[in-house]
């Protein structure tokens, strides 16, 4: 009776999290606007249009007159190419959450198989596996992604993604191998053992389904990881070749001495949708931990 | 003489559903030079008992009564009158003594920062005399905590806790994680502090009514957040009168019963749940002997024998 | 204690060894043969080009077995030579490098050092007092949100432009050089002063709120639980939460120092700020793939001592550590 | 039913290789079919290792384990687990908290037995019934809704529903209140006589053996020190550290008789190759015991302890 109550203590607690339900709220209005972009800038860019300039919906065409301040016809002004800032912002956004979301996905992904092989089966394949981890932890993955990066002649947001995956998933292995290791030693896993029930599923059936919520926060940590390392990336250069991203609009906006110009229009936005999101992705994690752990909850 | 008078007490937790109450209505005392034992089984309200003493946090809160030490009535004292309370008149020897000293500094550094924060200098050679007692060599007070072992941690805090010889020492639960060959020496290291007048009276925590008796002089058994029966720890054992207190002994396999000979009985049931506890006798839809008016009213306290009382309505006195 | 710092050792070491082995590999193994397309771009610097090929010859080795290729390249690694950089033609990419550590040295030290001990300091006030919890610890929220570049921008557009106190560009004015002088050291403070802030800023935020999240914790624990019942006072608890708290802020300061040389790379190149992070843009910007390789070796190097150093410190502080490795249990 | 051989496990602590703990050392001894063998000793004497060691948790390092005449080893897991089953310490532990009761038993099904559903679980209800459990106070329930004496029921009928000769019941009543311990320790009675089921009773409480069992073992530090037939064994101890023990058993009809000093030694005071184990507890102590080997010998018919000085030739 306590217990059950506690499962739905977790829901309750959950959704009267302002936290939780604050942060969650801007993400998923940040992901409306990413999907609405294109039409809210068929909106902003009517002008453009109807007078038949065709490529006004592409982000990298320099449509309007360069260093224009935001105005009715361009929401957050022009770069000093003309290009629309809105327009940028609005597709930069949607390349930042597939890359948390692949890139996020991914690492979230990668972590778990090896935390739970890791922690599952001990022994040689452990050490092996905690030795790769480790090593992982202490080479910065920056400077790995730079010099990957830096080889590749053609880098889309797909590829950029991957390869964030690939090298964020180490402290996520590590974390969800202690999980294992504790829930490995726990009955309920000795009496799947002794019930003849297959390691697999022991995993993946017993202690897997026991670490959701962990799991869930990993990624949403991830996912914000994965943002950041991606527009810095973009940043230094070596962002997708073609195409927008906000971290690109960044680096693009000092390389033309933005700051100096006091184009703020092109230079706040995009890093403040970042940072609004990233820190609404924190957010969401507190809540969750103050609802899923009763010690944080406040009374 | 009575050093501490605890009358209806009432503790509750706050919780999503209403008030879950722990202990309703406990009324008792504590003598100077005794060693109170305090049985029952888990949710009876013991942990609730010794954390109220001790560490009353939120979400738990006092619901009534009184508990009276020196003429004081210290549900009424503030957090910082409180304070000066703890170790000094009422001290503790935690269930989780084994790892109840930091890590991380030294055990000499403990008892100087526990000392000081009631404005006393250390005495070395008190607390070496102490260690000894406990079988601990001085060399331990330059030792971090990682560096004992589970039992000799546990008599450290034996001895940090005791240290300003407390009016009351409440032992709580300190035995159920032990070995019996430990089990027996920590026992007697606790009579020592008695004997030798570092604390004057002693409350201990136990479900273990076997090792109780070796220690306690009277005994207080709990039932669902109420007290069924107190009185001389002999006599409880040897005459109980409660149809709880007598179940539960019956159930014990002590070392003069097997299976093959003589078969012991649990007792069916469970206890309530102590959201919306039953009313009448907490014990009722348990008890062989219940009658209806144990359903609906709650049981008087009858006297049964010189310092012996029961609550229950099928007893005479 | 041996075995904990030869375990961490061994792990340093074959980091260190598949790093420089990445170094190699990745120009080697990468699609479009990067080398043909290194050489065809500098056309654009006629004398530099002869040399160039018959240096890419020479180094990469092409036509020698991929082993030999390997060994000659750990064989110039140990001499310390890392190639020569195409953008300031003809000077070494390890004299590049070596120039601009000072610049790195003294960014970074401070700003680590002080926002982690700053950080903890306002991480734990943060977990005993309400208001401070629910005012202060939302903002550093935002702090650790941010790209570490972008708060430099937003600080070089408010300090340096809307209110145009501090330098927004260079380690110190174009008229100077450098020199031991008390002129040039406080032109040289007056530069750093930005990059500095940004740095330490960002950074704070994150410590603040893991020291926070860990002593929330520790005030849970049962020596918390025992001072407490005790009568101690919270300042007390507070202590002895912290003492416990530090320990894993310190492992995070080590398993941190890749994200935050990265996060110090994307700020220099704000301020163009003549550290490695700035070489790396140039060398990114002029395709000079030694110095792109020469940084992030250097980085890495750096990293790893760091962590070690790290390593070393957390040996002193943590009893565990020492007991348990020592007692060979 | 069950025989161990010179069974011995060391656990490898860090890396590979090096140092170890001792946690089973050179034990042998026998379960018959339809006999409870109680397994008592302190934190850290291998009682658990032992048990993990029968259920195939972990592997030996040394020693073999035989059911019915063939090694464990030889068995395919399938095949064993129809035999040979346990109960563990921790009721709450034993499920997952996640799911509902009814998932063990849908475990065993799927894995062990591919029974069709009707007849599963009319057996399922039988045996829940023959522990005394009213199958709907268990089935479709989670565990957080029962009680620990219930749970470690439902486990004792989940080892019948498979039809287990043999269980390993591992602490199982020591985290059970006073009043519902005996409860479980009778089932486990009742199961013997009735099904001639065979039980590794492992426990710390010297009075839960007594109660229950048939043969008793007891195990100081990785070995055996002493073991016989139950009633002999507590009646006339022979190795001081079961004197010991049975001295420090609290029990309702006497009061401790004072520890003499030497007792209070407490665990590893030195710990020497070869020689008696328990050498720096023991009040009795020789010289001899630094060259004891540690082996057992016949006290009387059905008793052995591990003694120079009070065991038997």
């Amino acid at each position: 009776m306590k217990e059950w109550l506690k499962k739905h203590d977790t829901l309750y607690f959950m959704l009267t999290n302002k936290r939780f339900v604050g942060g969650m709220i801007f993400i998923l209005s940040m992901v409306t606007l990413a999907i609405l972009g294109p039409w809210l800038a068929k909106i902003e860019l009517r002008w453009y249009l109807e007078n038949g300039v065709k490529e006004a919906l592409d982000p990298t065409a320099n449509i309007g007159i360069p260093y224009s301040p935001p105005s009715s016809q361009h929401w957050l002004g022009t770069n000093s190419f003309g290009q629309d800032v809105f327009l940028q912002l609005v597709y930069g956004l949607r390349s930042s959450l597939l890359i948390g979301i692949i890139g996020g996905g991914l690492a979230t992904f990668i972590g778990l198989v090896v935390g739970f092989v890791s922690g599952y089966s001990g022994g040689m394949i452990d050490e092996l596996l905690m030795m790769l981890t480790n090593i992982m932890l202490v080479i910065p993955t920056m400077a790995v992604l730079i010099i990957i990066a830096a080889y590749l002649p053609y880098r889309g947001v797909m590829i950029e993604s991957v390869i964030i995956g690939f090298t964020g998933w180490p402290w996520t292995a590590r974390a969800v191998r202690s999980e294992t290791l504790s829930l490995k030693s726990r009955g309920f896993v000795h009496l799947a053992r002794i019930s003849a029930v297959k390691p697999m599923r022991i995993i993946f059936g017993e202690i897997a389904p026991n670490m959701l919520s962990y799991v869930f926060m990993v990624f949403i940590l991830q996912f914000g990881g994965s943002i950041l390392a991606a527009v810095g990336l973009d940043f230094i250069g070596l962002g997708p070749t073609r195409g927008t991203s906000l971290g690109l609009m960044l680096q693009q906006a000092v390389l033309w001495n933005a700051i100096q110009l006091g184009m703020w229009w092109w230079i706040i936005p995009p890093g403040a949708i970042i940072t609004a999101l990233v820190a609404a992705l924190y957010t969401v994690n507190t809540g969750l931990d103050e609802a899923f752990n009763p010690k944080l909850r406040e009374m | 003489m009575d050093i501490l008078k605890v009358d209806d007490l009432k503790v509750y937790y706050k919780t999503l559903r209403g008030s879950v109450k722990a202990i309703d209505g406990v009324t008792f005392t504590i003598r100077k030079g005794e060693v109170l034992g305090i049985a029952g089984e888990s949710g009876c309200g013991k942990s609730t008992l010794v954390n109220f003493f001790v560490l009353p946090k939120e979400p738990m809160y006092h619901a009534g009564g009184s508990v009276i030490l020196e003429d004081k009535d210290i549900t009424k004292l503030s957090k910082d009158e409180l304070r000066k309370i703890r170790y000094e008149k009422i001290s503790i020897i935690p269930q989780y003594s084994m790892d109840a000293l930091s890590p991380t500094k030294k055990i000499r550094v403990i008892i100087r920062d526990i000392m000081r924060e009631h404005g006393r200098h250390v005495d070395y050679r008190l607390v070496e005399e102490r260690l000894e007692m406990v079988n601990l060599s001085k060399r331990v007070l330059d030792m971090y905590p990682v560096e004992l072992s589970g039992g000799m941690r546990q008599r450290a805090t034996m001895v940090v806790s005791t240290l300003l010889n407390p009016k009351i020492l409440i032992a709580d639960e300190i035995t159920s994680a032990l070995d019996v060959s430990t089990q027996k020496f920590v026992i007697e290291m606790l009579m020592g502090f008695m004997e030798k007048k570092i604390v004057d009276s002693m409350v201990f925590i136990t479900h273990d009514l076997s090792i109780l008796y070796q220690i306690a002089t009277r005994v207080m058994i709990l039932y669902a957040g109420k007290v069924v029966e107190i009185g001389p720890m002999e006599e409880v054992i040897k005459r109980p009168v409660h149809p709880y207190t007598k179940a539960l002994l019956y159930s014990l396999p002590e070392m003069n019963v097997r299976f093959k000979e003589k078969r012991l009985e649990g007792i069916p049931g469970h206890p309530p749940h102590l959201l919306n506890p039953p009313r009448g006798c907490r014990f009722h839809d348990r008890c062989p002997i219940a009658k209806n008016r144990c359903e609906e009213e709650e049981p008087p306290m009858i006297k049964v024998g010189e310092d012996h009382y029961v609550y229950c309505w099928e007893v005479k006195a | 204690m041996g075995r904990y710092l030869s375990k961490k050792i061994t792990i340093y070491v074959l980091t260190f060894f598949i790093a420089v082995t990445l170094d190699w590999a990745i120009p080697r193994f990468m699609p479009g043969n990067p080398i043909s397309i290194l050489v065809s771009r500098f056309s654009a610097l006629p004398n530099a080009r002869k040399v160039l090929t018959s240096y890419f010859t020479q180094s990469f080795g092409l036509d020698k077995p991929i082993l030999v290729q390997y060994l000659n390249f750990w064989k110039a690694f140990f001499h310390g030579d890392l190639g020569i950089s195409v953008y300031l033609y003809p000077k070494p990419v390890i004299d590049i490098i070596k120039e601009s550590l000072p610049y790195d040295i003294a960014l970074l030290l401070p700003s680590i050092t002080l926002s982690w001990i700053f950080g903890n300091w306002l991480g734990a006030l943060a977990a005993k007092n309400r208001i401070l919890d629910k005012t202060l610890i939302p903002v550093l929220y935002v702090f650790t949100a941010m790209p570490y570049f972008w708060f430099a921008i937003i600080i070089a557009w408010i300090l340096g432009v809307v209110v145009p106190i501090f330098p927004i560009s260079g380690a110190y004015s174009y008229s100077m050089t450098p020199e031991l002088s008390w002129t040039f050291f406080l032109d040289f403070l007056y530069h750093w002063f930005l990059p500095f802030l940004t740095l330490f800023t960002v950074m704070l935020g994150g410590w603040a709120i893991g020291m926070r999240n860990m002593i929330i914790y520790e005030i849970e624990a049962n020596y918390s639980r025992y001072l407490e019942s005790l009568g101690s006072s919270d300042k007390l608890i507070l202590r002895y939460a912290f003492r416990n708290a530090v320990l894993p802020q310190v492992t995070g300061l080590a398993l941190q120092l890749g994200t935050i040389v990265a996060g110090a790379l994307t700020t220099e190149m704000v301020f163009s700020y003549p550290g490695i992070g700035y070489l790396l843009l140039q060398g990114i910007l002029h395709q000079d793939y030694f110095l792109i390789q020469g940084c992030f070796l250097f980085i890495v190097l750096s990293v790893l001592a760091a962590n070690f150093l790290v390593d070393l410190i957390y040996v002193i502080i943590d009893p565990r550590v020492r007991y348990s490795y020592t007692e060979g249990a | 039913m069950i025989k161990i051989e010179n069974l011995t496990k060391i656990y490898s602590t860090g890396v590979v290789g090096r140092g170890g703990i001792v946690a089973v050392d050179d034990v042998s001894f026998e379960i018959k079919t339809g006999e409870i063998v109680s397994l008592v000793g302190e934190s850290g004497s291998g009682k658990t290792t032992i048990g993990k060691l029968i259920l195939r948790l972990i592997k030996p390092t040394k020693g073999k384990i035989y059911f019915a005449g063939r090694e464990i080893s030889r068995y395919k897991p399938l095949e064993y687990y129809r035999n040979v089953q346990g109960v563990f310490q921790d009721p709450f532990s034993s499920f997952n908290p996640i799911y509902k009761v009814d998932r063990i038993f849908e475990n065993v099904n799927r894995y062990l037995l591919n029974l069709p559903k009707s007849e599963f679980w009319g057996k399922v209800e039988e045996s829940l019934k023959s522990v005394g459990l009213n199958p709907r106070d268990v089935l479709g329930k989670y565990p957080h809704q029962m009680s620990g004496g219930q749970l470690q029921r439902t486990l004792i009928a989940r080892a019948l529903v498979i039809g287990a000769k043999f269980l390993v019941a591992d602490e199982i009543i020591s985290m059970l209140d006073a009043s519902t311990r005996v409860d479980v320790l009778n089932i486990l009675g009742d199961l013997r006589d009735s099904m001639g089921l065979s039980i590794l009773f492992v426990t710390h409480d010297l009075s839960l053996g007594y109660y229950i069992s048939d043969t008793t073992v007891i195990m100081y530090r990785g070995s055996i020190v002493e073991m016989g037939d139950t009633e002999k064994v507590f009646k006339n101890p022979v190795h001081p550290y079961t004197k010991m023990l049975l001295e420090s058993v609290p029990t309702l009809d006497r009061k401790w008789k004072p520890s003499e000093e030497i007792f209070k030694v407490e665990g590893d005071v030195t710990s020497f190759k070869g020689g008696c184990k328990y050498y720096s507890r023991c009040p009795f102590r020789k010289d001899v015991c630094r060259e004891f080997d540690g082996k057992l010998s016949e006290v009387e018919e059905n008793h052995w302890a591990a003694c120079i000085l009070f065991g038997g030739d």
